[in-house]
């Protein structure tokens, strides 16, 4: 069952498309990268799953219910652009008012827990103005794990959180969906952080989806290849060449196409006096991918 | 890596949302200092008219009874001197602006995306805001009783207390009707607000203006020269302006009767209103 | 190598200073939304209290027939009232209304609509004055607007010398007012024509004179309020409505002294003592504006 | 001489004190990254640079002046926290504004050429409220950037930028100190980016400054290091400890080989004690491992 499936959904402001026709399925349980250029569509996107936009048109299905429907709504959690918190109000008082907001039985409780995940629980009586904008992400995160949520809708979260808060982000996804089956639909430009832990993503480009994969498909179509440096490169270049089939130069590196086994080209090259200096194993990562994929939409 | 447990949603009941979004509305309602500011105010004001009215040199308001302050003695169609002005009617000039003020910081703040994040019903945040809004009006007509008598005392023997049986049988009715009228204005400046939630200056003119009722009494006043049958047009534009008074001529109950009616009939209208150009409309 | 800096003169930065607050005003659609309503506000003032005067209402329950007295007799009133009635014409014929009509309900005669000081009535209260408070309105929400929009970082770091921002300010707020008196003044002749409103100024004690000097001092009254409104402003900073509440509420105490100062039949003296009022509160409240500026931050 | 030197500034609000006696000095013609914890005063200190907010004692002085200095403060550039620009107004209307408030001349062409740079330009007449996250931020730079300040400090300018984004802060940094001799001060919790363009750094904890240095000092501080992997890691570690002494495990599994010992030698030491690597790559301590490590106490070369 999915949490999110949207067909063929738009939305255009003063004419012009913000979304135009955009189709997206993201599988319960799912950390789902969503990565787009500045102005691509996705918060667009985000709001109108968390019903702050009217759609022009299309459908948007959460967990197989119409996305109107009060019962779904209530355990998403969102936390878009920046945390909507009075400024004048403390934080407790803010984590509060959600708290009652999403009728929780225990609401200091949960207050408790979710400051403590994002170890902001001794600034609980600071007034929100006065956070850093640091903080103030840290306390829209908490805001969003309030309750149970069973979708989490992130907005480039890591956005201005340091190193350490985005270790604890990312502990925090991979904890709640693997441990309380929450699907989390997470955008931002750092794809190296999205890589270690993202399960799917989705690209989008000029309000359309130009790429949905999983993070398997990813790695499956991403071309492996050894990557390797010795003192004498041509030597060891024509040797390779006899070995194996696909070896090429780039730069000073020499790479060895279709071949998993790094031991097997080391042993070969010191069989035949070749010492390697460098060596190790290359994947076409989310970064090189996402650049390939835009380089190949300008064309057309 | 598919989680197999199945998530369950159960449909929260109508009360239940209604209930999260109120404990919202009052917590925060509760926890600012702005519902305490316009308590104040609304205690201050008939204090100093009052107070002032009694000195000499300026011949004032003419009050004969301290209750002027309160409602006024008779009907009042068409608003001639300031005197007219000053009774309980102010409360909702004030309470138009704490509406605006407060719903314009659900907006300003952001904290609306939370709201409709988790209900995706409109009518939630109409009703809920119509209630709170409506208690804290309330509350400001008790703090104007307040300060109304705490003047009237203050000014001493110029104004005369004195009250048969059957008029404080009416005074009463008056502020009930009164207080019940605050439904109805609470649900007309919800329902301004959330129009006009994009401009915030002018939501909160157009609330003073109504709240003042010189709109109210414009369209009467073209309406009388348009000769169309008034009375039960006054009744549903003054409400309370009108008929909560000390001696509206009508039984005091019945004069509560209209407020409520009038009171409900506004609340009805601008709710559903409200919802329906929510609903069609982006939240910001 | 050392950094040479051009001289920051104080010119240049009042001049910067000017031409950023003035694109503004004139870039954002408030100023001509407030000039706007002064222009129609007087109009609908002379519609109303003339189509209401002499309006029979029935009242249902006693069956009265209510006369009500809102007209105005003469144009210049909605610009001001003169200061001694001993001035007015004797006869006084006219007022057409006669009051023989049964009780009003409240007990206002003729002769109490002559004082300037007494009456509260609807005429005395609905008139230029009131700009006084919309000018308040427009200085808060324009000053407030730099420190709401975070704008006041791009301000103050480049500008360490905060005299030249409360001076711009003063004469934004100035400059406002000033239009709205025109605009409200323009209204006014729009609806007192309309109304077929007597226009001679003799009629009420007051000369061609005297009233044009009764407008000059309003003008320069404005120079009072408005260092009153910046510096409400410059304290309460982005608390728009506080700052709104403070103008207003200063503005009420200083409200009852505009009648005397400005009536209609002043002399000479009266723009000039306003000027000179003006200039003293700008130099002074302008200071402590600066001070309060200098010494708070502006984030 | 400095651009900026602050000699023990400390800044309280109230009962919590933001800076505790904080030095600092960036020479000038430097893009200096100021790396810290959330709330450990960076935008404190960079408020006070600008003169927003003022310090509880201690001296800050700009290019030897005092930081109140008119002539020194009337040519910065400043970006903290979000752009400063008016929500109801086109982005056009608010360069224009910030334009006449720098006393920029020929403001139209200036404004066009900022834009041009973030890639804005086609954006110009829409509301800057109606702006993306993203957008906001170019508008935000290309505001700061204008008439080319001399000093410029930046708080996260590259919050919500894309991969392109980035791209044309890193240019435009290095354009600006190169060609106009200005100085930035950089704030930023990407350190990867900040190690690409930065030439000085400073890192501050608890309202402390407990590090500052050049980027040649962090290279050299930072020490090479060979890293391996292969079939059989205990063996592996356990026969490098007979002839390295300096061998640590990091946590994406390589085993690393201290003070840049040629990597040749250790796949020839290995191969002969009968272990082939199937990795092997010679790195330095990135400054986001240098930051870390320093961090938790320790010294990254200790």
């Amino acid at each position: 069952m999915n949490a999110i499936e949207i067909r063929s959904l738009s939305k255009s402001f003063r004419g012009m498309y913000a979304v135009d026709h955009l189709n997206m399925t993201v599988p319960q349980g799912a950390i789902y990268g969503f990565i787009g250029e500045n102005g691509s569509g996705k918060s667009t996107t985000e709001k109108l799953i968390c019903g702050h936009l009217v759609a022009d048109e299309g459908e948007i299905k959460l967990f197989g219910k119409s996305y109107t429907d009060p019962g779904v709504r209530t355990r998403v959690g969102a936390l878009i652009e920046n945390a909507g918190c009075f400024p004048n109000s403390s934080v407790y008082q803010n984590l509060k008012m959600q708290a009652l907001n999403l009728n929780l039985k225990d609401p200091d409780g949960e207050i408790k827990r979710v400051l403590e995940i994002v170890r902001m629980e001794d600034s609980a009586r600071i007034k929100f103005k006065s956070c850093s904008l640091g903080m103030k992400q840290r306390i829209g995160i908490a805001m969003a794990l309030l309750g149970d949520p069973a979708l989490l809708i992130l907005d480039e979260p890591i956005n201005g959180l340091d190193a350490d808060g985005m270790r604890i982000m990312r502990e925090i996804l991979v904890d709640i969906t693997q441990k309380y089956g929450c699907t989390v639909l997470i955008s931002s430009h750092l794809l190296a952080e999205l890589e270690k832990i993202a399960t799917h993503y989705g690209i989008i480009r000029q309000g359309k989806m130009i790429a949905e994969l999983s993070a398997k498909d990813m790695e499956k179509r991403a071309k492996v290849f050894v990557s390797l440096k010795t003192k004498d490169t041509n030597g060891a270049l024509n040797i390779l060449k006899k070995e194996f089939n696909n070896v090429r130069l780039e730069g000073e590196y020499l790479r060895v196409y279709d071949e998993e086994s790094t031991e097997k080209i080391v042993e070969f090259l010191l069989k035949n006096g070749h010492i390697v200096s460098e060596i190790h194993k290359n994947k076409v990562g989310l970064e090189e991918y996402y650049i390939e994929l835009m380089s190949k939409k300008e064309e057309n | 890596m598919e989680k197999t447990c199945e998530l369950n949603f159960e449909e929260p009941s109508f009360f239940k949302r209604i209930k999260s979004m109120l404990g919202v509305d009052f917590y925060r309602l509760f926890h600012t200092p702005l519902f305490y500011i316009f308590l104040a105010i609304a205690a201050i004001i008939p204090a100093i008219i009052l107070g002032t009215s009694t000195m000499e040199g300026s011949e004032g308001i003419g009050y004969t009874s301290a209750w002027n302050i309160i409602a006024a003695s008779k009907p009042l169609y068409v608003i001639e001197s300031i005197g007219d002005y000053a009774n309980m009617n102010m409360v909702f000039i004030f309470g138009g602006i704490m509406v605006s003020i407060f719903i314009g910081s659900d907006y300003r703040s952001g904290y609306v995306k939370q709201l409709f994040t988790t209900h995706a019903k409109k009518q939630d945040y109409m009703i809920s805001k119509t209630i709170t809004c409506a208690f804290s009006m309330a509350c400001m007509c008790i703090t104007y009783l307040l300060g109304g008598v705490v003047g009237g005392l203050f000014a001493g023997d110029s104004v005369s207390f004195a009250l048969n049986g059957g008029e404080i049988f009416a005074l009463v009715c008056a502020i009930i009707g009164k207080m019940i009228m605050s439904i109805g204005w609470a649900a007309l400046y919800t329902f301004i607000n959330v129009i006009l939630r994009k401009f915030f200056g002018i939501s909160i003119a157009l609330s003073f203006f109504f709240g003042t009722g010189i709109l109210i009494i414009g369209v009467a006043g073209v309406f009388d020269s348009l000769h169309i049958p008034n009375v039960l047009l006054n009744a549903f534009l003054y409400g309370s302006s009108v008929f909560a008074c000390l001696d509206s001529g009508v039984f005091p109950l019945l004069a509560v009767l209209i407020c409520l009616v009038v009171s409900v009939a506004w609340t009805v209208i601008y709710i559903v209103l409200g919802t329906t150009i929510l609903s069609k409309s982006d939240v910001y | 190598m050392d950094k040479v800096f051009e001289k920051n003169t104080f010119g240049k930065r009042l001049t910067s200073m000017l031409h950023v607050d003035f694109r503004r005003m004139i870039t954002t659609p408030l100023i001509y939304i407030i000039l706007g309503i002064c222009l129609v506000a007087p109009v609908l003032i002379f519609v109303m209290t003339t189509m209401m005067d002499g309006m029979e209402t029935v009242n249902p329950e006693t069956n009265e027939v209510e006369i009500t007295e809102s007209k105005f007799d003469n144009f210049w009133q909605i610009i001001g009232t003169v200061s001694d009635p001993s001035k007015i014409p004797s006869s006084d014929d006219s007022s057409d209304t006669s009051s023989d009509t049964t009780d009003t309900s409240t007990d206002i005669d003729k002769e109490g609509k002559q004082n300037p000081m007494g009456d509260m009535d609807i005429t005395s209260m609905v008139n230029i004055n009131m700009l006084y408070f919309a000018v308040a309105i427009y200085v808060c929400l324009f000053v407030g607007a730099d420190f709401r929009s975070g704008y006041s970082k791009n301000l103050f770091t480049v500008r360490s010398s905060k005299v030249d921002y409360v001076i711009s300010k003063i004469l934004v707020g100035m400059v406002a007012g000033v239009l709205m008196l025109i605009a409200f003044f323009i209204g006014s002749v729009i609806g007192g024509a309309i109304m077929q409103i007597p226009f001679d100024p003799i009629e009420i004690g007051a000369s061609a004179y005297s009233v044009a000097f009764c407008l000059l001092s309003k003008v320069c009254l404005v120079g009072v309020f408005v260092p009153i409104y910046v510096l409400a402003s410059v304290i309460t900073k982005q608390r728009v409505w506080l700052a709104i509440i403070l103008s207003v509420g200063i503005g009420m105490l200083l409200f009852t002294m505009i009648p005397m100062i400005t009536p209609l039949d002043s002399s000479f003296i009266n723009p000039v003592l306003c000027l000179v009022g003006s200039l003293l509160f700008s130099v002074g409240l302008g200071a402590v504006s600066n001070i309060v500026l200098k010494n708070t931050s502006l984030v | 001489m400095n651009a900026i030197e602050i000699r023990n500034l400390t800044k309280n609000f109230g009962p919590k004190q933001a800076l505790s006696g904080l030095d600092m000095t960036v020479p000038q013609g430097a893009i200096y990254g100021f790396i810290g914890e959330n709330g450990s005063g960076k935008s404190t200190t960079e408020k006070i640079i600008c003169g927003l907010i003022h310090p509880s004692s201690g001296s800050v002085k700009l290019f030897g002046k005092d930081y109140t200095d008119i002539d020194v403060r009337a040519n910065m550039g400043v970006l903290i926290e979000a752009p400063g620009c008016f929500p109801n107004y086109s982005v056009w209307n608010n360069m224009m504004l910030q334009a006449a408030n720098l006393r920029i001349k020929d403001a139209e062409r200036e404004v066009v050429k900022a834009l041009k740079t973030v890639r804005m330009e086609g954006a110009a007449s829409n509301k800057y409220k109606n702006c993306s996250l993203g957008m906001k931020q170019r508008v935000g730079i290309a505001m700061a950037l204008l008439g080319n300040p001399t000093l410029l400090v930046l708080d996260e300018p590259i919050n919500g930028l894309d991969a392109d984004g980035m791209r044309i802060i890193r240019e435009v940094l290095v354009d600006i100190t190169k060609n106009y001799g200005s100085t930035v001060v950089v704030s930023s919790h990407v350190l990867a980016e900040l190690e690409k363009v930065a030439t000085h750094y400073g890192i501050i904890k608890g309202g402390k400054m407990i590090c500052e240095m050049t980027a040649s000092e962090l290279d050299s501080s930072c020490r090479t290091y060979s890293a391996l992997k292969s079939n059989d890691m205990p063996l592996t570690k356990s026969v490098l400890l007979k002839k390295y002494s300096r061998i640590e495990e990091d946590e994406s599994g390589y085993i690393r080989v201290y003070d840049s010992v040629p990597t040749e030698e250790i796949v020839v030491y290995l191969y002969e004690n009968g272990i082939t690597i199937n990795e092997i790559k010679t790195d330095k301590i990135s400054l986001e491992e240098y930051y870390i490590d320093l961090m938790k106490g320790g010294k990254a070369n200790g």
